[in-house]
């Protein structure tokens, strides 16, 4: 049985999900009881996986190009449980919402198992198929209000995300075109010959899906869908949204850049110096942008494109510093804008208002919230004692290696502005008295009541992750550094 | 002009819609024009000069088949493209739907108007 | 809305000719073009027409959209469980555990005739579901 | 006014899109390269899965779980359109 535990890891939320819709009563322990034994099951994997030992399993007992296989190695074995963590707090969170029936906790497992699947698979098309489960569900989970902004916001990222994946789709068959088999191991050891004969045709495939993450990672031009889609979807889905969904395009992104093309040849078209300027960019403007807003989710939304672009630049960088810096900050960011969404949703339904001004006053009312949500916040400006610094510090310190100043004067000044606007969100907590939102009496009532242990105990976690990160960044460090060994010195099985 | 180019041309007639119609059900089209195309696409990658379909005759044993024939494989895939894009269309379809149940327009410009 | 005689007699003469062409793509798609998607939506498009032809209330006092949702989560609980199947009897996830057969028989391909008819019911439920949500949807009122 | 310069800048970007494409393909089409894969799916696809119709054998033999996360898909589809269009809120 110990063999096929890579396969048992997606298909347990899968057949949850669906076990979920036949039984009304049992959705919440089902849920949970699948998260866990996902988690379970990858920690078993995990001593393997770190000892320098590949998990392979060939699906049907296919193997090499011929069929589909799922590998473990330290990169996926990262991200996956970076996934899975999150999704279960998520789910703990959504508990107490008594709106959410059971096609909310089917779609989460279904995003969470397919989020599961982009990462472990080595085939470059099913990770398509993957990557589409996900979209669909993740479109669903944002229309789940189905208030009119809710489905305008879905449909707008259906439109963006559709594009993205048909370019995705269209560089997989350049590929497939070239090297005659989707097995990225495999494409990987034929794309140097193609490389020689045909370069325009590969940096056209790398370019299309490239575009086709970029639009799902949200850099600056193509970052239409994030903030509409972010900002209006329900409290726990925008901490998943904006915690793990975007990172699972950052992985696609590492896996085709590191993998597929060889890192020889992403330095050989420069697009490094693409990805820097892109991070740069989309670093200025979600600053810029998330200064100017007035809705507390929408500033967390246009904080997200703000910290990808240092992301980006770290991996621009692509040195192992800058590598390093990355994925911790891709760790950092997850734990702490779900953080940031899980308290602005207990806000949002205790003060009954999305305006910053309307949250005067719940600092005294909650303050043990208020001070998970300052935590979180002074994490994401680059604040010494929190995480968030660590992982800055890393990147600046790479990018000055490497011999560019120009990104670290640009995190510095996004660092600035990033304090204005996040002080101020904390300035507006600990001021003032709680007003009476536009929610009546009685509900807002239920709302506290409500807010139970189910709903703090995932922000007191996470908080303290942050805390836990920033005081002791070697951890965070020693959790990132088999998965940089491994893309700098990758070999090909 | 092979298929492999007007595959393209045709993808760029797809992302042309999906850019500029203001419409929700045309830019659903430029959708489904894009994914036709990346089907020909596939199919036209796997094409074998004088090649048959890839199915084999009755009562043969397996071994080396003397015919030449086509690239099975893109022909498997795009069966999984076309299943995947008629989703997504039902699903934009159904959110068109109520969409216009809501704001009783389909023009984007008069939906972003709107609060 | 009424449709005409004609419309209504043909209809119903097709039917079970379109339902059998559905069962034969099914169940030869190993054989010859075809297969579980394309039977499936054929035999979703028979009851779509039928319930174009005749009423929709009526459709879907044959065909509810009960059974129709059960079939569909059956059909895919039934191809998770063989995928399982594999694994309780010593092979991979998804792996082949029925004997190959004879080429060009029906009973040949191992686990695809199962997979097929699985796939073909699952499709048929889900082409028709969608239709009836679609069109039995009024707007809010 | 706006409106006409939107669309010919639209027209503009789609048209050197195209160019770059059609420019950076290098298909020879009817003659691929690299046919190795194909090539044992043609030979021995019928032994190793028993299916004279070879498409069927990759999508419900070899690449299997594509066609069943693909199901899935449609399911969630099905679904997200019955729970989008069903009743009043």
């Amino acid at each position: 049985m110990s063999i096929h535990i890579p396969i048992l890891i997606i298909i347990s939320p899968l057949l949850a999900a669906f076990l979920v819709l036949l039984s009304r009563k049992y959705k919440i322990i089902l849920a949970t009881a699948s998260i866990i034994t996902s988690i379970v099951f990858t920690l078993t994997l995990s001593s393997r996986v770190l000892s320098g030992d590949k998990v392979t399993y060939h699906l049907g007992g296919w193997r090499g190009p011929l069929g589909i296989s799922l590998v473990v190695d330290e990169l996926s074995l990262f991200f996956s449980l970076i996934v899975l963590g999150l999704g279960l707090l998520v789910i703990v969170y959504s508990m107490p919402e008594r709106n959410y029936g059971r096609t909310y906790y089917f779609l989460l497992l279904i995003s969470l198992s397919s989020m599961i699947g982009v990462i472990y698979t080595a085939d470059i098309f099913n990770m398509y198929v993957f990557y589409e489960l996900l979209s669909l569900a993740v479109y669903l989970l944002i229309a789940y209000p189905k208030t009119g902004v809710t489905l305008r916001a879905s449909f707008n990222y259906l439109i963006m995300g559709g594009v993205g994946l048909s370019f995705f789709l269209l560089g997989v068959g350049f590929l497939y075109a070239m090297t005659g088999t989707l097995d990225m191991f495999h494409i990987a050891e034929r794309l140097p010959a193609a490389f020689n004969s045909s370069m325009q045709m590969v940096i056209m495939s790398f370019v299309l899906i490239a575009t086709g993450m970029g639009i799902k990672i949200a850099v600056f031009p193509l970052h239409g869908w994030l903030p509409d889609a972010h900002s209006m979807a329900p409290s726990p889905v925008s901490a998943l949204l904006s915690g793990v969904t975007v990172k699972i395009g950052i992985y696609c992104l590492i896996r085709v850049v590191y993998t597929v093309f060889s890192t020889e040849m992403f330095l050989l078209i420069s697009s490094h110096n693409i990805l820097i300027v892109l991070g740069v960019v989309s670093l200025l403007f979600g600053a810029s942008m998330a200064l100017a807003q007035k809705d507390l989710k929408r500033l967390l939304a246009y904080s997200t494109i703000n910290q990808l672009g240092i992301v980006f630049i770290g991996l621009g960088i692509g040195t192992e510093l800058g590598l390093t810096g990355a994925l911790f900050h891709v760790l950092n960011h997850a734990i702490m804008k779900s953080t940031l969404f899980f308290c602005a949703g207990i806000m949002i339904a205790e003060t009954g208002t999305r305006e910053v001004k309307g949250l005067s006053g719940f600092g005294r009312q909650q303050p043990a919230i208020a001070f998970s949500f300052v935590i979180a916040s002074l994490g994401m400006i680059g604040i010494p004692p929190i995480n968030g610094f660590a992982s800055k510090w890393l990147i600046c310190l790479a990018a000055v290696e490497a011999g560019y100043t120009f990104p670290v004067v640009i995190i510095l000044i996004a660092s600035t502005i990033a304090a204005a606007y996040y002080f101020r969100v904390i300035q507006v907590l600990f001021g003032g008295s709680l007003k009476q939102g536009a929610m009546p009496a009685h509900e807002r009532e239920q709302v506290i009541h409500r807010g139970n242990l189910f709903r703090s105990w995932p922000i007191y976690i996470l908080a303290a992750g942050c805390l836990l990160l920033g005081l002791l960044p070697a951890l965070g460090i020693s959790l990132v550094k088999p998965a940089v060994s491994l893309l700098l010195f990758h070999v090909v099985p | 002009m092979n298929p492999v180019n007007i595959s393209l041309l045709v993808c760029m007639i797809g992302l042309y819609g999906v850019m500029s119609k203001n419409n929700l059900i045309k830019k659903i089209m430029g959708l489904t024009i894009m994914n036709g195309s990346i089907v020909l696409f596939f199919i036209s990658i796997g094409y074998r000069k004088g090649g048959l379909a890839p199915i084999l005759e009755k009562g043969t044993t397996g071994g080396i088949p003397t015919i030449i024939v086509v690239d099975p494989l893109p022909q498997a895939l795009m069966l999984t493209a076309i299943v995947i894009g008629i989703s997504v269309t039902a699903l934009a379809l159904a959110l068109i739907v109520k969409i216009y149940s809501k704001y009783k327009t389909l023009d984007i410009q008069q939906l972003s108007k709107e609060r | 809305m009424r449709s005409s005689k004609i419309i209504k007699t043909i209809a119903q003469k097709l039917f079970p000719f379109i339902v059998l062409f559905g069962f034969y793509l099914i169940s030869h798609g190993h054989l010859s073009p075809g297969g579980g998607f394309q039977g499936g939506v054929v035999l979703g498009t028979a009851i779509i027409l039928l319930a174009l032809s005749h009423s929709i209330e009526q459709t879907e006092k044959k065909f509810k959209s009960r059974w129709l949702n059960m079939l569909e989560k059956l059909g895919i609980l039934t191809l998770i469980f063989l995928g399982f199947l594999g694994i309780f009897l010593g092979y991979s996830f998804l792996g082949n555990f029925l004997p190959l057969g004879k080429p060009g028989q029906i009973a040949s391909g191992g686990l695809m005739l199962p997979f097929n008819i699985a796939i073909g019911i699952k499709v048929a439920a889900g082409i028709s579901a969608i239709f009836y949500a679609l069109i039995k949807y009024r707007g809010e009122i | 006014m706006f409106k006409e310069m939107k669309k010919v800048f639209f027209i503009i970007i789609i048209l050197v899109m195209t160019i770059l494409f059609i420019l950076s393909v290098d298909i020879e089409y009817g003659n691929p390269k690299n046919l190795d894969v194909a090539n044992y799916y043609i030979d021995q696809g019928l032994h190793d899965t028993g299916a004279i119709n070879l498409v069927a054998s990759i999508y419900l033999g070899y690449r299997a779980y594509d066609t069943l996360m693909e199901t899935i898909v449609l399911f969630v589809a099905v679904a997200g359109v019955i729970f989008c269009l069903r009743g009043k809120r």
